[in-house]
């Protein structure tokens, strides 16, 4: 028996409808149906009345969910997929960011982006919005990339009291597996070192980790590098020093994501290891992002659209070799 | 849905203390919002200023219908006089307006945007349309928790507001969980300038309600015994349990948008018209006409309120305003979010 | 809003060609959803499949009355019939589907998303209700450039897509402008596998065609006469000049939400019930009984479009798949924004 | 007699009206009133049945523009503050932006935003929001500084196939005044160099230009410190060049913004310097934002919450001190 990391957020969900009577979830389809993606599964029998299915209105959803937290529920909304929170978008970053600033009072609301790129999915069921969200002051934005994240950062996010967008990448659904759930204790807003290295650190979090292990285990076939992959799992607030420590012992840094190019998390890796860390720095940090398109529909062409280990074996051949 | 005529006939049936509290929440309101209106043309005002002159009749018979503490209401722009009506203290205005940090929202949001969400007052943002699902959510809450029985809440939108997609949102989904709300549509004929004609193409907005599956209700926002009809009704129904009810008041906006607006683009004959009525100057003669009160009684009201006003206004002058160097610059209550440092 | 009685009376006057239009791009539509299925479920296809069993009665109408090079389309996910009838090749079709670059789209956008904007097809985006405004856009450029006699734009939503902010936005909009155009509602009676009454609260989404101010027509999304009827007259009224129309036809959904769905969810009573008529069967008969048609004529229809599905998914299988290094990635047409390298 | 900058919004776009029969304008209260900054002021007289009143629907005002440049006409949206864009995110980001890579067909539609803070206008009616819209790709994101750039900024962005988010500061309205306008023909995507130096960079943009160039004067003063400000125009794409040439002669840099201090355009413009010119830094790059929180109401509050030519100046003294 192994769990998946869509187990997880199921398992998570349970457990919190199970010990803290605020919970209650809502989204499009997650109630009898079990979500487009099976994460409520079986949860609306289990707990009649606490998994509800809402209309095709996701800017009602998050105001909605606003409400009911000050009233001191705890929902999870359930966005189908990452990109219809673009309808979402105010209510997020206007009503529930600025909620706490403005009257004291916070909104411990927890809105699932199911995010990334899978194959054939295209440009409107394949993003990955985390810059988007994180830009915003008063939101937490955390990107599980383990099982057991999956699980535990799920938990954390709804005890939390603000609110926070929970970006599960799809692609992890049912690939990513693990024996059990068996969290290391870390709580959202620290990073975690994947794989130790020496020679330089790349920086990725959600489906990019894996990415980013699996270049480095090719580098360590080819030449023998080491490479350090911290996995930030929470992108607002950034765990600087967890990545200002790696890049002190290996000297290069290569931002990994798998969002647009411009701005983003990559870009505020780099800028603020440049200011805090600029001199434990060998060579110039590099950044490895989608390219600046949509995201294309066609398997081949979103293959080549995002980082692969592949690409990021190139840039780092590239950081090691300046 | 009762006509005008029927509505006519019923009112006498209307509570005397309700009606009267109704139009002293108006009295108060518009005592004010007029001095508002003065401390902002000398300058004294931090930010800008919406007033609701003409939609007292509507705004504060709603804000009577409730009961703090049980109910809730998410007033909008120029719903000075439901607020008034609902319980909000003249200082928790002034305070916000005068820039006073002692105010509920401490300088971080101003105005027309205060509120005391814990207190069944939520804070608007300025997106308009965004509050009916917030009221939505939070009686979903109410309910969730068993607590629902008896309550009500209520938010107000203009003409103009009707056009977003989140009322739209908003309002079909309390219909579709049938919870006790209770929508006013102020309907002032404008939208900042912009006429219904360019807002709407409906014969009547109330064509909406049912659209949505929501009980309808038409009422002359200019005659505050409608409106304290009218809308104590689609109240009490909300409160009974006969789902969601959408009201719809016909007036005309008295003030400009804000005080920075002349609104010079209102024809004059739709001020001469049955809708640019004054409800407050039409309800004092109400009022004494059907023997809710008396000219001296009103008098002695205007004078009481004038000095609670000019108290709430010395009172917020004297405080001390935000001071960026004790201010906190949270915008997260929680740890994680604060291991960041802003520069 | 003529009502099922009428529909019928007046039914002997429909044309004949448009009759047989209508059920020619139901008919290939079937035979192509089946072909697109089976590719499904063999592993052919790139990405999902959506697909308009059921549908394709009032679909069909609604393309068939419309004039490709003069008027708009904008089909949504269960539109293969209206695609047809609109005259949209069968190989955009097969080559979306099968990943050729041939495509519409060249592999960047798939399936039911493709389009051809300027030959009066909008390439719809997943966001649903985001399709209204884009067309109301294209009126109003027409309006402006003084093309706009004689034009229908027209757009297709599901039960669902009416709760959605950019449906309402966009509805009213064309309702202000009072744009020729055509709204067609097709209540499924789910949205996925969210039943209506989750959905929206009022008794008939034609209740909404007033709140807007557009005219209504409720027709039996089963017939394909009364499709045929309804929305030929609908599209005839907002040609004339006689403001935009909404269409609210009501049918069940036959297939999965896409074919990766056993629509489990749908009980077997309505599967059962008037509602749950496949409108392709009961238009053979219909077809047949009212001497629009033959049964062997249809075989003879059935063969050949079998054939031509079959040519066109063979083409489009030879054909090749886009290539990562002739791709030129790029989001923008002009050079300023191309000045970034990606990395 | 002087040219504002918001006079200079009103003629080009008064020219672009006479000029070119594509183009129309479509905006909450932009026809007779004029607009909320009076920015259309007497066009809907001038051009009659070409500026629009829209509805409150920023969604669908979006939408429109979108289906009337696939028919060929330029249309220009005013949105009444940038902030209420927020509900026409989804349009903008994934209808307008994708429109041409989907289908080959650019949509010219630009979309005006009255953007950033004022005293007393609080976290809603002060948002710079570049950041958010040069995230995706499709979009030229264009923050001009100066009453001639805004001008010619507004002509060029029209006469652009793609997409233009036009970023005016409305702090500059009636604030910023020029003798005439006098472009310098600058094309979008070029930066500007405002004034010259040779001891740090400052890369700003839109308002953010004048209090760059305040805290040089100062720093001029002060210690003879010369501090050469660079005016970005354009976000999206960024002249990276220019910014460099510029590091290559300083050495420093700062990335100046107004917006939110997580991700944005300073992120971007320090990454990219360190990817590409990082051994042309003799200091490690810094950044200045405004404040993590909502923009606040109160001016006091607004004050402290945005950079201003105190807070650069003490930024910059720590920079020329490394
Ligand atoms: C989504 C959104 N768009 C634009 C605005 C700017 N705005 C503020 S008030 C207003 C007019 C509101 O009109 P109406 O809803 O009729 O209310 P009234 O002011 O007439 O009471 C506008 C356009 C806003 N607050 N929210
Ligand atoms: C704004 C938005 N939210 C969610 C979705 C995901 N989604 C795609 S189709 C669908 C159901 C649509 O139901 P309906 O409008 O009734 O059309 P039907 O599929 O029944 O034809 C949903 C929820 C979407 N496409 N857009
Ligand atoms: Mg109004
Ligand atoms: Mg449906």
């Amino acid at each position: 028996m192994s769990v998946t990391y869509v187990d997880a957020i199921l398992q998570a969900q349970e457990k919190l409808l199970r010990d803290d009577p605020r919970v209650f979830l809502y989204g499009q389809d997650i109630s009898k149906f079990g979500g487009a993606f099976k994460a409520t599964k079986g949860l609306a029998d289990e707990f009649p009345g606490r998994v509800l299915d809402s209309p095709i209105s996701e800017d009602a959803m998050i105001g909605m969910a606003v409400g009911a937290a000050i009233e001191g529920m705890r929902p999870i909304v359930e966005m189908q997929f990452a990109d219809f929170s673009s309808i979402a978008f105010n209510q997020i970053v206007n009503q529930a960011a600025t909620h706490f600033y403005r009257t004291g009072v916070p909104v411990p609301i927890t809105v699932r982006l199911p995010s990334g790129g899978t194959p054939g999915s295209g440009p409107f069921h394949s993003q990955s919005m985390e810059a988007i969200y994180s830009h915003y002051p008063g939101l937490v934005v955390v990107t599980p990339a383990t099982v057991s994240d999956a699980y535990s950062m799920l938990l954390d996010a709804v005890a939390l009291d603000d609110p926070v967008v929970y970006c599960e990448h799809k692609f992890l659904y049912r690939w990513l597996k693990a024996p059990r759930i068996n969290g290391d204790g870390l709580p959202i807003g620290k990073a975690r070192i994947t794989r130790p290295g020496k020679h330089a650190t790349v920086v990725a979090y959600s489906a990019m980790v894996h990415e980013a292990v699996r270049a480095a285990d090719r580098l360590k076939e080819e030449g023998g590098w080491e490479i350090e992959v911290v996995d930030l799992r929470t992108v607002k607030p950034l765990d600087i020093d967890t990545v200002l420590a790696s890049v002190a012992r290996t000297g290069r840094l290569l931002a990994l994501g798998e969002a647009f190019p411009w701005g983003g998390v990559t870009a505020e890796v780099v800028a603020r290891v440049c200011a805090d860390g600029f001199h434990l720095l060998d060579a110039p940090p590099r950044r490895l992002n989608s390219r600046d398109t949509p995201v294309p529909y066609h398997p081949k062409l979103w293959a080549a659209h995002r980082p692969t280990p592949e690409s990021i074996c190139i840039a780092l051949r590239e950081l090691l070799s300046f | 849905m009762p006509d005008a005529e029927e509505a006519q006939r019923t009112r006498v049936g209307l509570d005397r203390d309700y009606v009267r509290d109704v139009f002293r929440a108006m009295l108060k309101a518009r005592l004010l919002e007029n001095k508002l209106s003065s401390l902002y043309k000398a300058g004294k005002i931090v930010g800008g200023v919406y007033l609701g002159k003409g939609q007292e009749a509507v705004s504060a018979s709603l804000g009577a219908s409730l009961v703090k503490g049980r109910d809730i209401f998410a007033p909008l722009i120029r719903d000075q006089a439901g607020r008034t009506a609902f319980g909000e203290p003249l200082i928790d205005c002034t305070r916000t307006y005068l820039g006073s940090v002692l105010g509920p929202m401490k300088g971080r949001d101003g105005n027309i945007h205060r509120g005391r969400p814990q207190e069944g007052m939520p804070a608007m943002i300025s997106h308009l349309g965004a509050a009916v699902s917030v009221v939505g959510g939070m009686l979903m809450a109410r309910r969730m928790k068993g607590e629902i029985a008896g309550t009500v809440g209520a938010t107000c939108v203009g003409d103009g507001a009707t056009s977003t997609g989140a009322f739209h949102e908003g309002v079909n989904m309390i219909a579709v969980e049938q919870l006790p709300m209770v929508i006013v549509v102020s309907n002032n004929q404008f939208a900042y300038s912009t006429p219904t004609e360019r807002q709407f193409a409906c014969e009547d907005l109330l064509d909406r309600a049912r659209g949505y599956g929501l009980g309808g209700h038409a009422v002359d926002g200019t005659d505050v015994l409608a409106c304290a009809e009218v809308v104590g009704k689609a109240v009490r129904m909300a409160r009974d349990g006969a789902g969601p009810q959408m009201v719809v008041a016909n007036l005309l906006r008295l003030s400009g948008h804000g005080e920075h607006d002349d609104a010079s683009y209102v024809p004059g004959e739709l001020r001469g018209s049955h809708l640019g009525r004054d409800c407050l100057e039409n309800g004092i003669a109400q009022l004494i006409a059907d023997g809710f009160s008396t000219a001296k009684e009103i008098e002695d009201w205007k004078a009481a309120f004038t000095d609670e006003v000019q108290a709430a206004v010395a009172q917020a002058q004297q405080e001390p305003t935000p001071d960026p160097w004790h201010e906190d610059w949270r915008a997260c209550s929680s740890e994680p979010a604060t291991g960041e440092d802003s520069p």
